[in-house]
Order: C-alpha cells, then sequence, then structure tokens
C-alpha cells in the first residue's frame, strides 16, 4: 500500500520534471542553455501566488472547469499499472473507463475554452475537438488490441499480465499497437507535430488557445492537468509496451521505471526537434497512421494470430 | 342462305367502313340491319321460333327503317355536318379489316368443336364488334359514331341469333327499349351544335 | 309487391319531377327516406327472396348493395335540394335532372337485383342513358362534350358487357337452355359448361366492358374528366351507386368465372389492377383538383374491391365496397362546398367554416379524408388489412407465395404514393392557404352525418358480422 | 385478453412513466406558449396512452390499434403549430414514414397470426416457426420498427419531424417514443420471431453502427439545436442496435450468458437515452422558449440567465457524451464490453465485421463528445449572439421541475445501476434468456464486470465517489488558499470581444466538416459587398454552410424524382384516352381476347410474337396516329 501510494507521488512528483526535461533537451540539442528541470514547479509556484483575473464574459464553468479537467486525471493516476510485481494496484479498473477519464478532462477543457468568449479559445476547442474525436477510435482499437494480448481488459491486470507473460507469438501485432499508441500519445497530449505547446501564434495553437484567458490558480491547475496527462500516457506506455523491470525490488523497479519515463519523454523531445508541425488538416493523416495501426494491431491478432 | 345473309352482314358493315357520306352511311346502315332481319326471320322459321320472327320484323321495322329515318331528320334538324371523311387513311383500313377478321378467326378456333352452333358465327360477331368500333374510331363527328355505336348494336343481334339461337324474349324487348331511349338521349344531345369529337 | 315499393319513391320522384309546384321538391327527400322501409323489410325477409319469379331476387349481397345505394341516394337527394345554391342551373333543368335522377333509380334498383343477366344489363343500359342528360344539366361546353364522351364511351362499355353476356348464354346454353341467363344457376352449373373457352371469353369481354365503365386501366381520366364537367351530385350519383350496379355484376360473374377457371380468372384481374392502381396513383400523384382525385381514388378502391373479391377475400371486398359507396359520395358532395369558392384549390379548403354546422363539415370532410387513404379506424383500414390477410392466405396454399408477396409490394408501393399525396392534400387543406368564408348548409351536413353514420355502422359487430356470412 | 403485462411490458411502461412524468410538469410549464391548448392536451395524453397501450398488448389487434395510435396523435402533436415554416412538410414525411412502417408490421402480422389478429404472441411463434420464409418476417419487422426508431436508411424523417413538434412533445417522441420501437424488437424478435439465423443479428449489428455514424455525423453539422438532437437520437438507436445484434449473434451462436449481457446492454442504453435525450430536448426547447429561435448560432452565454438549464443540460451532454461516472458511460461501456467479447468466436466473417463495428462505435463517441461541446458551448457559454438571447430569462417553475426531474432520472440511472439492471435482467429471464445479474455483479453492487472471460471491470459508484472527493479536495483547497479574484475583459489581441468575433458553431464544425467534405457534400454560401477598389476590404460578409444528407439526396430524392417523371408519362398517356377513347378500347379489347387466347388456351412463342407486333401496329396506327 505504501509502494502504492508513493508510486502515485512519484508520479506527481514527476509529472512537471518531465515535460521540463522534454523541453531542455529540445533546447540543448538547438544549442540554447536548458531550462532547469525544476522550472515546472517554480511555475507553479509562481501561479499560484499570482491574484486570478476572472474575464468579465465568462460564466460559471471558467470557475468550475479547471477543477474538473485536474480531477479525472487525478483520479485516473491511482488506476495506473504498478510499476513493481507484487505492488498494490487497482485490479478493477479497465481500459475504457482510463479512456473515459481521459475524454471527461479533455470535455471540460474544451468547454472552458469557449467559455471566455474569446476567439482563440473557440479555435482552440474546435480543432481540440476534431482532433480528439479521432484519437478516440485509435485509442479504443489499440487498447482492445493490447488488452487481447493481455488477455484482461484492466489495465492494472493486463500490465501485469503483460509483464509476467510477454506475448512473444503476437510480436507483431504488439509492435503496431506500441506505434498507434506512441502517436496517441503525441497527439493526446499536444505535442509536435500536432501541436505546439510552445508558441501562442494563432495558427499552429490548440492547446494553448483554449486556455489564453486562464490565469493564476486556474492555470496552475490547467497546466497540472496537463503534466499528469503526460505522465499518464508515458507510464501507460512504459508498462503496456515497455514491460519489463518489473521483477525487481520496489526501489530498482521504480529507477528502472522512471528511466522508461525519462526515454518516453526523450522520445518525444527528439521527435521534436526533428520534425516541423502539421498544419491542422495534415494531422488526420497522422492520426490515420495511428488508426491503421490500431486496426492491423487487432486484425493481425485476430486472424493471423501474430 | 344463312351463311349468305352473314355474308351479306359483313360486307355492308365493310363496306359502311369506308364510306364518307352520310347518308350512305346511314343507307348501310339500314342495309347491314335488314340483312339482320332477314337473319333472324330464317333462322326463326328453321327453329320454328315465335319470339325470333317477332324479333326480327321488329329489327326490320326499327332498325332498318325507323332508326335511319329518325337519323336523317336529325341530321337535317341539327345541320349535321354530310361529309364524314374517315380519320384513318385507307391504306391502314385495307390492312386492318383482313387483319381483325383473321384474328377472330384464330380466336375461335378453340371453340370451333366444342359447341354444336357454328364457332364461326362467333368469329364473325367478334369481328363485326371491332369492324363497328372501328367505325367509331375512324370518325370524328358525331353522326357515324353513333352509326357505329348501332351497328355494335346489330353486332350483338347477330351474335345473339346465330349463336345462340335467340335470346330470351325479355332480354331482346329490353335492349330495343334501351335503343330507343338511346335515341331519345341522342335527340335531346344534340339540341346544341354539332361537337367536334 | 315488395318491388313495387322499392321502385316507387324514385319513380314519385319521376312523376314528381313533371309538375311545377314548390311541394314536389319538398316530396324529394321524404320520398327517397321511403325507400329505407322495404329495404329494412327486406333484410328481414329470409332469402333468397323472389321479387319477381326468378328475375329479380334479393339475397344477402344485392340487398346490401340495395342499402347501400338507398343510403347513397338519399344523401344526394338532400344534397340536391342546395344544388342550385352552390351552382347556376335554371329550374326547368333540375326538374329535369330529378327526373332522370328517378329513371337512374329504378335501372339501378333492377339491375342490382336482376338474378338475370339481361335484366341486369337493361337496368345498367338504363342507369347509363340517363346519367347522360344528368351531365348535361351542366350547361357548359365541357359539360356538353364530356356528355358525348360519356354516351359514346359508356354505351361502348355497355354493348362490350352485353356481348360477353351473350357469349356466357351462348356457351352455356346447351346446358341450361333458358336458364342460362339466371345467375343462381348459371353458378350450379358452372362447373359443367362444355366450352369453357367460350365462357371464358365471353367473361373478358363482359369484364372489360365493366373495367372501362369503373375506369379501370387504360381508360383511367375519362371518368374524373366527366366528372368534373358535371354538377357534382352526379360525380356522387356514379361513383357511389352507378359504380356498385356494375360492381355487383362484376361480383356475381367472377363467382362464376372463379368456378370455371380460378387461375385465369385471377390473373386476369391481377394483372388488370395492377396495372390500373398502377396508373391511377400516378394520376392521383399530379391531380390539381378535388373532383378528379376523388374520382381516381375511387378507382383505385374499385381495383382494390375487384383483387379482393378474386383473391377470396370477400368479407374484404364488401367492406371496402361500404366504405367506398359512403366515402365517395360524400366527398363528392362536399365539394359543393369545397370548391363554392375558388375552385381548384387545395389549400385553406377545409378553413373559414363558422359556427356549428361549419365546424362539423370540416371535421367530417377531414375525417373521411383520412378515411379514405385507411387510417385505423376507417372501415377502408379494415378492409384493407382482411384483403391482404386473404392474398396472403390464398397465396400461402399455392406455389407461387413469393410471386405473391412481390405483388403485394407493389402494390404497396402505389398505395403508400396514393397515401403520400392524400397525406399532403389533408395538410394542406387544413393549415394552409386563406380562410376564406363559406357557405354550408345543413341538409348538406345531414348528409354527410348520414354517410358518417353509415361507415361506423359497418363497423358495428352485427354488419361484419352480416358481411361475413355472405362470402 | 388483450393486454399482457409481463415483466417485459412492465419494464417498458416504466421507461414510459420515467420519461412521462417528468415531461407532464414540463408540459404545464410550456402550455402557455401554445395556441391550441386543448388539441394539445387530448393529444398529448391520448399519445401517452396510446404508448403504454402499445407495450402491454397482448395480441396483434391491440398492438396494432395502439402503435397506430400513438402515430396519429404524435402526427397532431407535431401539427400543433402549423404556422411554422417547414411544419407541415416535415409532417408530412413524418406521417408517411410512420405508415410506412406500418404496413410492413401489418403483413407481419397477417403472415404471423394466419390473418386472425387476435391470437396471442406465444401462438405466433408457433406459426412463424412453420412459415416458408422466416427472413421476409425478419424484414417485415426490421422495416417496421426500424422507420420507427430511425435508423438508417429510414432515418430521414427523424430530424425534420422532431424539432417541428413543440418541446415537450419532441422530448416525449425523442426519447419515449422511439423506444417502443425498440420494445417492439425485443417482444417480437425474443418471443416470436426466435430463434434467429447469424446473418440477422449481422445485419442488425451492421445497421445499428452504420446509424450510430451517420447519425453523430450529420449531428455535428446542424445547426439547428432540435435537429442537431434529433440526429443524436438516430445515432443513439444505432448504439443500441449495436447492442441488440450482438446479443442475437451471440445468442445464434449459443453463447447465453453473453448474448443476455448484450441485450441488457441494449436495455440499459434504451433507458440512458431515454432520459438524457428527454432532458437534453427539454433543455433546448426552454432555450427556444426563450430566445424564439432554433439556430444555434443565435444563442451564446445562456448560463448566466439560465442557470437550471444549462446545469441540466450539462448532466445530459456528459452522459450522452457517454464519458464517465454518467449512466451513458455505463451502458456504452456494456455495450463495448460486449462487442470486446467477440474474441471467443471463431467465425472469421465476424471476426473481420465486429472490428469494424468497434471503430464505428469508437469514432461515434468521439465525435459525439465534439458535437455537445458545440451544442453545449455555443449555446450557453460565451458571449450572448443576438438580442433574443440578451433578453432570455430562466424558464417557469413548472418547466423548471421538469427538468430537474428528468435529471434526476438521469441521476438515478446513474446511482442505481445494479437495480435497473436487475430489472432489465428479469424481464429478459421472463422472455427465456439466461439471467446474467449474478454475472454482472458478483460481488455486490460495486463492481461491474464484463460477463467474458478475462473481461473489463468498472465501478460506476467508486469512480463517482473518487472523482467527487477529488474534485472536493481540490476546490477545498482552492478556497483555503483565499485567492483574489479580479474581473478583467477577455484579452483578444488588441480588439475589442464581442458577440461577433467569438467562434460560431459553423466554425466550431469547421474541421470536422472539413475532414468528411466527401461525405457532407457541404454547400457554402460566401457573400460579402466589398468597397469598391478593394478586394480585400469589405463593409459586409456572411458565410453560412448546409448539409444535405447523403440519404435524403441520394435515396429519397431519386425517390421523389422518379416518382414525378413516371407520374409525368402516365399523365401524358392518359391524355390520349381524351380524344382515342374507342381506340384504346378497340386495342386493350384485342389485348385481352389475344391474351386468353394465348396464355389461357394454348402458350407459343410464336403467336406470341405476333400478337405482340399486331398489338404494336395496331396500337401505332389506332392511337398515336400520325403527326399532323
Amino acid at each position: 500500500m505504501i509502494g502504492y501510494v508513493s508510486t502515485i507521488v512519484l508520479l506527481l512528483l514527476l509529472a512537471p520534471i518531465l515535460l521540463s526535461f522534454i523541453k531542455a533537451v529540445k533546447m540543448w540539442l538547438l544549442y540554447k542553455r536548458p531550462v532547469s528541470l525544476l522550472q515546472g514547479f517554480r511555475d507553479f509556484g509562481k501561479l499560484l501566488r499570482k491574484e486570478t483575473v476572472v474575464s468579465e464574459e465568462a460564466s460559471a464553468m471558467t470557475r468550475i472547469a479547471p477543477f474538473l479537467v485536474l480531477s479525472p486525471l487525478l483520479v485516473a493516476l491511482f488506476y495506473l499499472p504498478p510499476i513493481a510485481k507484487g505492488a498494490y494496484y487497482v485490479s478493477f479498473v479497465d481500459a475504457f473507463t482510463l479512456t473515459g477519464l481521459l475524454a471527461l478532462s479533455t470535455f471540460f477543457l474544451m468547454l472552458l475554452g469557449l467559455d471566455s468568449a474569446s476567439s482563440f479559445g473557440g479555435m482552440g476547442s474546435s480543432r481540440e475537438a476534431f482532433i480528439s474525436a479521432l484519437v478516440e477510435p485509435a485509442m479504443i482499437l489499440t487498447i482492445f488490441s493490447v488488452s487481447m494480448m493481455a488477455g484482461d481488459l484492466g489495465i492494472g491486470q493486463a500490465g501485469v499480465n503483460l509483464a509476467e507473460h510477454f506475448p512473444r507469438e503476437h510480436t507483431a501485432s504488439f509492435l503496431f499497437a506500441a506505434i498507434s499508441f506512441f502517436i496517441l500519445l503525441i497527439a493526446e497530449n499536444g505535442r509536435i507535430p500536432v501541436d505546439n505547446p510552445e508558441t501562442h501564434l494563432e495558427l499552429t495553437m490548440v492547446h494553448e488557445a483554449m486556455i489564453l484567458d486562464i490565469t493564476g490558480v486556474y492555470l496552475a491547475l490547467i497546466e497540472t492537468a496537463a503534466s499528469v496527462k503526460f505522465v499518464i500516457f508515458a507510464s501507460l506506455f512504459a508498462s503496456l509496451f515497455l514491460p519489463f523491470g518489473m521483477e525487481e525490488a520496489w526501489l530498482p523497479a521504480a529507477m528502472i521505471f522512471v528511466g522508461k519515463l525519462f526515454a518516453v519523454a526523450l522520445a518525444v523531445a527528439l521527435i521534436e526537434v526533428n520534425t516541423a508541425k502539421l498544419r491542422l488538416f495534415k494531422v488526420p493523416n497522422l492520426l490515420g497512421i495511428a488508426i491503421v495501426f490500431a486496426f492491423l494491431s487487432l486484425i493481425t491478432y485476430y486472424v493471423l494470430g501474430a | 342462305m344463312v351463311d349468305f345473309l352473314i355474308g351479306l352482314f359483313l360486307a355492308t358493315l365493310i363496306t359502311a367502313l369506308f364510306t364518307s357520306r352520310l347518308y350512305r352511311l346511314l343507307f348501310w346502315y339500314s342495309l347491314n340491319s335488314l340483312t339482320l332481319g332477314l337473319l333472324a326471320l330464317v333462322i326463326g322459321a328453321r327453329l320454328d321460333d315465335r319470339a325470333m320472327l317477332m324479333t326480327g320484323g321488329v329489327t326490320i321495322a326499327l332498325k332498318a327503317l325507323a332508326i335511319p329515318y329518325v337519323l336523317k331528320v336529325l341530321s337535317r334538324r341539327f345541320g349535321l355536318s354530310r361529309q364524314t371523311p374517315p380519320g384513318i387513311k385507307t391504306q391502314y383500313a385495307i390492312m386492318l379489316v383482313p387483319a381483325i377478321l383473321v384474328f377472330t378467326f384464330y380466336l375461335a378456333e378453340p371453340i370451333s368443336h366444342m359447341v354444336q352452333g357454328n364457332a364461326n358465327y362467333v368469329a364473325i360477331s367478334i369481328s363485326s364488334l371491332f369492324l363497328s368500333l372501328l367505325l367509331m374510331i375512324e370518325h370524328r363527328n358525331v353522326a357515324p359514331k353513333i352509326v357505329g355505336f348501332l351497328s355494335m348494336e346489330n353486332a350483338l343481334f347477330l351474335l345473339g341469333t346465330t349463336a345462340t339461337r335467340g335470346m330470351p324474349m325479355l332480354v331482346e324487348l329490353g335492349i330495343f327499349f334501351d335503343l330507343l331511349m338511346a335515341i331519345v338521349v341522342i335527340n335531346l344531345l344534340l339540341y346544341r351544335e354539332e361537337a367536334e369529337l | 309487391m315488395m318491388l313495387f315499393f322499392l321502385l316507387l319513391p324514385p319513380l314519385l320522384m319521376f312523376v314528381a319531377s313533371f309538375s311545377r309546384s314548390p311541394w314536389a321538391r319538398k316530396l324529394l327527400p321524404v320520398s327517397s327516406f321511403a325507400v329505407l322501409i322495404p329495404v329494412a323489410l327486406l333484410f328481414r325477409l329470409p332469402k333468397p327472396y323472389e321479387l319477381w319469379g326468378r328475375y329479380l331476387v334479393a339475397d344477402d349481397l344485392n340487398t346490401y348493395i340495395l342499402l347501400l345505394s338507398s343510403i347513397v341516394g338519399i344523401g344526394v337527394t338532400l344534397a340536391l335540394l342546395t344544388l342550385d345554391r352552390h351552382v347556376k342551373i335554371s329550374t326547368k333543368a333540375l326538374y329535369r335532372f330529378y327526373r332522370f335522377f328517378g329513371l337512374f333509380w329504378v335501372g339501378l334498383s333492377l339491375s342490382i337485383l336482376a338474378n338475370h343477366m339481361g335484366i341486369y344489363w337493361i337496368g345498367l343500359e338504363m342507369a347509363t342513358l340517363s346519367t347522360v342528360y344528368m351531365i348535361k344539366t351542366n350547361r357548359s361546353a365541357a359539360a356538353h362534350k364530356e356528355a358525348w364522351n360519356y354516351m359514346i364511351v359508356g354505351a361502348i362499355a355497355i354493348s362490350l358487357i352485353l356481348f360477353g353476356i351473350i357469349l356466357i348464354y351462348a356457351a352455356s346454353k346447351p346446358i341450361l337452355g333458358e336458364q342460362a341467363m339466371l345467375f343462381d344457376a348459371l353458378l350450379i352449373k358452372a362447373r359443367e359448361i362444355p366450352s369453357p373457352f367460350l365462357f371464358e371469353m365471353g367473361f373478358a369481354i363482359a369484364a372489360l366492358g365493366m373495367f372501362v365503365k369503373m375506369g379501370f386501366f387504360p381508360m383511367n381520366l375519362w371518368l374524373a374528366h366527366i366528372e368534373r364537367a358535371s354538377f357534382y351530385p352526379v360525380a356522387a350519383l356514379f361513383s357511389g351507386i352507378l359504380e356498385s350496379g356494375v360492381m355487383a355484376g362484376f361480383f356475381r360473374f367472377s363467382r362464376i368465372a372463379e368456378r370455371v377457371n380460378y387461375d385465369h380468372l385471377f390473373f386476369f384481374v391481377f394483372a388488370y389492377t395492377l396495372l390500373t392502381i398502377f396508373i391511377v396513383s400516378f394520376l392521383i400523384f399530379r391531380a390539381k383538383d378535388f373532383m378528379r382525385l376523388f374520382s381516381l381514388s375511387g378507382i383505385e378502391h374499385m381495383a382494390l374491391i375487384a383483387l379482393f373479391w378474386v383473391s377470396g377475400g370477400s368479407f374484404a371486398a364488401l367492406l371496402h365496397f361500404g366504405a367506398h359507396a359512403f366515402l365517395k359520395p360524400a366527398l363528392f358532395l362536399s365539394t359543393g362546398v369545397l370548391e363554392s369558392t375558388g375552385r381548384y384549390h387545395f389549400a385553406g379548403a377545409l378553413r373559414g367554416y363558422a359556427g356549428l354546422r361549419g365546424k362539423l363539415f370540416w371535421f367530417l370532410v377531414g375525417l373521411f379524408m383520412l378515411a379514405i387513404v385507411s387510417i385505423p379506424p376507417s372501415p377502408m383500414f379494415f378492409s384493407e388489412l382482411y384483403g391482404f390477410a386473404a392474398m396472403i392466405d390464398d397465396a400461402k396454399s399455392s406455389h407461387h407465395l413469393l410471386a405473391m408477396l412481390g405483388a403485394i409490394a407493389l402494390l404497396l408501393a402505389l398505395l403508400s404514393v396514393i397515401f403520400y399525396r392524400f397525406v399532403a392534400i389533408y395538410q394542406s387543406m387544413k393549415y394552409e392557404g386563406e380562410a376564406e368564408p363559406k357557405k354550408v348548409y345543413s341538409s348538406e351536413v345531414l348528409a354527410l352525418t348520414i354517410f358518417a353514420v353509415g361507415l361506423v355502422a359497418l363497423l358495428l359487430p352485427s354488419s361484419t358480422a352480416f358481411l361475413k356470412g355472405i362470402g | 385478453m388483450a393486454f399482457l403485462f409481463d415483466p417485459l411490458s412492465v419494464l417498458f411502461v416504466f421507461l414510459i412513466l420515467l420519461g412521462a412524468v417528468p415531461n407532464l410538469f414540463y408540459s404545464r410549464g410550456y402550455l402557455p406558449h401554445i395556441e391550441r391548448r386543448w388539441h394539445y392536451r387530448i393529444h398529448y395524453f391520448a399519445f401517452i396512452l396510446s404508448m403504454l397501450g402499445v407495450v402491454v398488448a397482448a395480441n396483434g389487434v391491440t398492438f396494432l390499434l395502439f402503435w397506430e395510435l400513438m402515430s396519429l396523435t404524435s402526427w397532431q402533436l407535431i401539427l400543433t403549430e402549423p404556422e411554422e415554416e417547414g411544419t407541415i412538410p416535415a409532417t408530412r414525411f413524418y406521417f408517411f414514414m410512420t405508415h410506412f412502417g406500418f404496413v410492413f408490421l401489418l403483413l407481419f402480422f397477417l403472415i404471423a397470426t394466419d390473418g386472425d389478429l387476435e391470437i396471442g404472441f406465444a401462438q405466433m411463434h408457433g406459426i412463424v416457426a412453420h412459415f416458408a420464409y422466416p427472413s421476409l418476417l425478419f424484414f417485415f419487422l426490421l422495416l417496421g420498427f426500424l422507420s420507427k426508431a430511425g435508423a438508417v436508411p429510414l432515418h430521414v424523417w427523424l430530424p425534420y419531424a422532431h424539432p417541428a413538434a413543440p418541446s415537450p412533445v419532441s422530448a416525449l417522441m425523442s426519447g419515449v417514443m422511439l423506444k417502443i420501437a425498440i420494445y417492439g424488437m425485443f417482444r417480437f424478435f425474443l418471443d416470436v420471431l426466435y430463434p434467429w439465423p447469424l446473418e440477422w443479428g449481422i445485419l442488425v449489428l451492421v445497421v445499428g453502427a452504420l446509424s450510430s455514424l451517420v447519425g453523430v455525423l450529420y449531428a455535428l453539422s446542424e445547426h439547428d439545436i432540435k435537429a442537431l438532437l434529433a440526429n443524436h437520437s438516430i445515432e443513439n438507436i444505432g448504439i443500441i442496435l449495436i447492442g441488440f445484434g450482438m446479443g442475437m449473434i451471440f445468442d445464434t451462436l449459443g453463447l447465453g450468458i453473453l448474448s443476455s449481457f448484450a441485450f441488457i446492454a441494449a436495455l440499459f442504453h434504451t433507458f440512458n437515452h431515454m432520459s438524457f435525450k428527454s432532458l437534453l430536448f427539454m433543455g433546448a426547447g426552454s432555450v427556444l422558449h426563450e430566445t424564439h429561435t432554433k439556430n444555434i448560432e443565435a444563442y451564446g452565454g445562456l448560463i448566466k440567465a439560465m442557470p437550471i438549464t444549462a446545469w441540466t443540460f450539462l448532466l445530459a451532454a456528459v452522459s450522452i457524451s457517454a464519458l464517465p461516472p454518467t449512466n451513458g458511460f455505463l451502458s456504452e461501456w456494456m455495450i463495448f464490453q460486449s462487442l470486446l467479447s467477440s474474441n471467443t468466436i471463431t467465425d472469421m466473417s465476424l471476426k473481420l465485421a465486429i472490428p469494424f463495428a468497434i471503430f464505428a462505435l469508437a469514432l461515434t463517441g468521439g465525435l459525439a463528445i465534439a458535437c455537445f461541446v458545440k451544442a453545449y458551448g455555443i449555446t450557453f457559454l460565451g458571449l450572448q449572439r443576438s438580442a433574443n438571447a440578451r433578453h432570455a430569462h430562466e424558464v417557469n417553475p413548472a418547466m423548471r421541475l421538469g427538468m430537474l426531474a428528468m435529471a434526476g432520472v438521469v441521476l438515478s440511472l446513474m446511482l442505481f445501476a445494479p437495480s435497473y439492471i436487475r430489472l432489465f435482467d428479469i424481464a429478459l429471464v421472463s422472455l427465456g434468456r439466461v439471467g446474467a445479474y449474478d454475472a454482472i455483479f458478483p460481488e455486490g453492487i460495486w463492481h461491474m464486470h464484463s460477463v467474458a472471460i478475462n473481461g473489463g471491470v468498472v465501478s460506476p459508484l467508486i469512480l463517482l465517489a473518487s472523482l467527487l472527493a477529488v474534485t472536493g479536495l481540490l476546490l477545498y483547497a482552492y478556497r483555503a488558499l483565499g485567492v483574489k479574484e479580479r474581473l478583467h475583459r477577455t484579452w483578444a489581441c488588441g480588439y475589442r470581444t464581442g458577440p461577433r468575433t467569438q467562434y460560431s458553431a459553423t466554425g466550431f464544425a469547421g474541421p470536422i466538416r472539413r475532414f468528411f467534405s466527401w461525405l457532407y457534400r457541404p454547400q457554402e454560401h460566401l457573400h460579402r459587398e466589398s468597397i469598391p477598389g478593394h478586394e480585400s476590404k469589405f463593409t459586409d460578409s456572411s458565410y453560412e454552410v448546409h448539409v444535405r444528407p447523403l440519404f435524403e439526396r441520394s435515396l429519397y430524392d431519386s425517390v421523389a424524382a422518379a416518382a414525378n417523371w413516371v407520374s409525368y408519362w402516365v399523365y401524358r398517356l392518359a391524355h390520349f384516352e381524351q380524344t382515342r377513347y374507342a381506340a384504346m378500347i378497340f386495342n386493350l379489347t384485342l389485348m385481352v381476347l389475344f391474351s386468353y387466347r394465348i396464355f389461357a388456351h394454348e402458350f407459343s412463342w410464336a403467336t406470341f410474337a405476333l400478337e405482340s407486333v399486331v398489338m404494336v401496329i395496331s396500337i401505332k396506327v389506332l392511337i398515336i396516329g400520325e403527326k399532323e
């Protein structure tokens, strides 16, 4: 139980660090002075101290939505697969609930974007709606395929099963699913090439556009939500698609797990450096690839058994 | 004798088809009715059927004499056009008439060995029905259409006398009654200028 | 004696029409109501009841038809009282109208009650010829032309029927002698007819004449044009009584033909009615005025009646027949009001009625409009229900079930075209257009009420039981 | 015995009451808005009664009678306000479609009862079992019920008819009436037509998947809020049908408990859709009541003036978007689980078909979220886009009560899901299915299990509790922090934010519309008044996009065009008879006699050919004639 709680705390703490890490790697590769890994915490602290400016045009939604954006993600943290064997995990939650929770968070984020009557907010919401509508089927197919291979639809149980019996006979579909999931990770977290979290240029914004009018604590909540979401995806990727290192004791296992998370972050950073942001109407092509791989993975598993 | 009269009947009808004058048409109609009446008389005499003899007499009196006369009077009174050019070209009519005859014989072929009477009578009646219809078709004026209708009545009678050897008296009287009523109605209808139909 | 009472009202009408005194007109509705008494008596008498030897015999079927026709006659005489307020008609013409109406009624009663093919035909011819003049009462060029049209087409059709009758007579005379003219005798001996082909030919020609008379394929519009050109009670008479007379003949002839060769009869009628309904449904799709619309829908109903009758659904056919006989005259009579201001307009035709009479009028007409496309609980609905059931049952017992279902599907598709059009028209009548004030007279509302009561009475258990007993 | 109260009937009576009772309050509040009140009242109550009548009917006659009464009363209810533009054609279409379905039901009953419509359902089963073409009966039923339920391709009437009705009626029709068709499917498929071949289930599945996608896609492109909701009804009916189809498939494969699970999922979604769609229509009706427009582009910011409407609408929107922990999520979860349970199936065609269904359902889910963000965001959030929206107030207490009561129904479905599932289970067991309740809730009501091997688990109550707890904690922490709040206008890059600078619904759906433009084929209307000499500067500009649904364009319009064409030619043909009647009769007689001779006496191809030639010539000569 201690392991369970400390895992959650660890993930919470890691969340801002991972995002800062990506930023730092990118800056480093671009010959800039990298930001500190603790920049996330600094920003968080700064935002907490600020007063909150609320838009005159906004309604009660602006005051409530930030909490509802964050809370499903926090709840989702509790349901992730364990990082070490034998550790406590919640076995009774399946992947649909998880995707549902993520979608709930996105739902309120999009409403938040529409609330302040700003044209940017609407634009961001519209684009987010577009992207997440296409992410949804890929996500479900991927998860379906993985849980088939893991032999359980429960997300925690699936992680454990995969670690215990890696489905060697299904490596092909496993690989497809992994590719699909990775693309989804990028798309859902608003990373390049789907979205650029760093600019505030209207042509490229998705996530940032929605929260342009959010300040202070509310912004802190939203930023936290973004980092938690990344950590959820990264850890899901780590436990479902890199299922090793769980046999160790808790501490080494946790080390390996954190390493995996950083590896995922590094991969994301490398992609971000090496690709340009896609035009919005090119994004479906990328998501199309994800859908196709998800489908392929399922069909290969189903039909060929490979 | 019967066959001869039937042939005459058909011949008068066909001739009527090619007539283009109203009075001539009435004349052929009257002849047509006359042959019919004679036919009824002949068959009636052979079968010793009084009803049929009576019918024959009435037919001659009514159809061969009275109705053509009345029509003539009506046409004078209402100034009906005496030119009745056929609407169908003669070339077509020449082909149609034999075609109808052939067809009706073909039609009557299955019954030829079934009834005791002569199947050809049925065939000729049907063909005269068609020919009367043709008479109505080919004219656009009212008067020839009336004549067509009347010769249709004749075709019915022909069928009645030849194929069935006489219908019940009641029916025949009824038919005559209706014929008279038709004439009355036609008279009423003509109370206006002749309609182009 | 019974016959005398039956024919008394129309004869009275005929005689009264020569008188010029005003009481003559008052007499008309009274005399027409009087016909109900002998008809009701006829219902009580044991069937078959010989009215005049074996020539005129009342059985359940023709008593039923006679009742329907009498009620239609009553309704029409009621509506006739106010004819001159809706249309321009001289008193002389009106009286002459009554005179021929009387003749018409006599002819029709004869043909409905006839057990004898000849008398049947004579009555029909009498009725047909008298309607010619009734059309002509409307002194317009169109009416004149259509009267001629009717004279000629009607005469051809009637002649065809007679031709068919003679052929049938010729076919059965060898076994029956003079009795071959009697429907009941023929029915009994139908299977023994020595020359079925001759009989069938006769039947085909007679049926053809009847179908032309009823406006079946391909003569679908002529009746509509005639009804359009004449005064509306004529249309009501046509659809309500005249076609009943023709239909009654068809019932009897087809019963005999059924025994001679059911398959031939079936395919003949089937092909014919399907073609008719095909044409009619698309004509209805384009109909622009009430007269043509109702007339075409009447043709559709008669086609259905014929279809149901030969498919063995005699109950369905008779119920449909009854509903048709009440609905159609009612609607035709109502066109007098519906079209009294601004002819040819569907939009708003059911609006602009004031007072209780007006409300009752539009309510009844609205109901009739919906009943005609067989929306339950209209009798039409039940008749079609049972009719289709009969068709399916008929098909189930044979090996061509799928073909039959295909035909039913086609039929339904065509009926749906009609249905769609009627719903559109109904909505347009009720909810669109301008509400112009219109005048309704009590006699008309009374007539419609009689028809409505008749419709409801058709659905009573005792009347359905009666109808089921006829088949 | 005209009525039957078995568990399935009682279940649907319950559904109708759940849908109708809050509606009564709402309707009471809505009534002053209606001109023809008695007309409305009479038909409204008759409508509810007729729906009850349908579900408790025990024989064909009663069923059809109430079914028809339901159609008629709803038809008249839509016509309550006939002056509204588009109502008349919409009702006409509705009336036609509902009778289209009715005819097929009628045919089904005629065949299945051997013409005696008064026999009970159990006896019908015996007759059906001996009928030679059961697939025919299946298609009759499918056409009959799906045209009522509004599944593809019989759905086109729905987005026209439901918006045209007064809002309480839209809520009833969309929320409750469509479910009567689902009742019919349960009753007649499970009771009368059982058992099924595999193809039937697959067909229902495919129709369901198609409906769900088509419904949500057209909902997205819709600007009329009620039409949008109506399109969502199509989607949800599709989802129900997916569940139903899976149930049928599992049953054919002999997987009894999985089949029950899928049927329960379908029933559960039926209830859920009833609750949230009624609520949504009530909310939309309130908005419409206050703003007098159905155009979503004229709304905005209504949450400030109409908080109760807004928050209840939000609840329903979250639920219909299938987001946890709502009831909509639970039923959709169950349907997903039953789709996923197919891994045990060996049939290859199914193995290929089901992933597609999953894909369709998942895409539907994603698009539904987008659609309801649009509907909710544009309607209730931001600034008022029109004067109408600025003058809106909260609706009267009766309407509020109605909405709150319906929200209560939604919440009850969320909180008491196990009890509801118990009810569904009882109903299914009474129809001879395997009970699945114990397998779904093997360890109390906290966890809901999929019945498949290695199936998923969901814990609605725990989920709800944890979400509430976390949100509460966060809120508490925020309060404790005591942050100062300041109001300031929205920053818009130096421009002044106004109603016109907001994103519109058209714009919101823009990316998705563009992505699916091959399906939508949108018609764009761009109007712009340029300043003379300056192409790029303009004083006035408007942009509108209209989407005409594909099925309407291809299927219905072409049928209408064909009917027009045929009728034109028939009319031309019919005109011959005015001048050539004698010739027509001549040819007709010829043809009939010929046909009798050939077909009835002895058939040979030669004579047939000869007849044709003669007929053609004679028709040409006598009827058509020569050109003058």
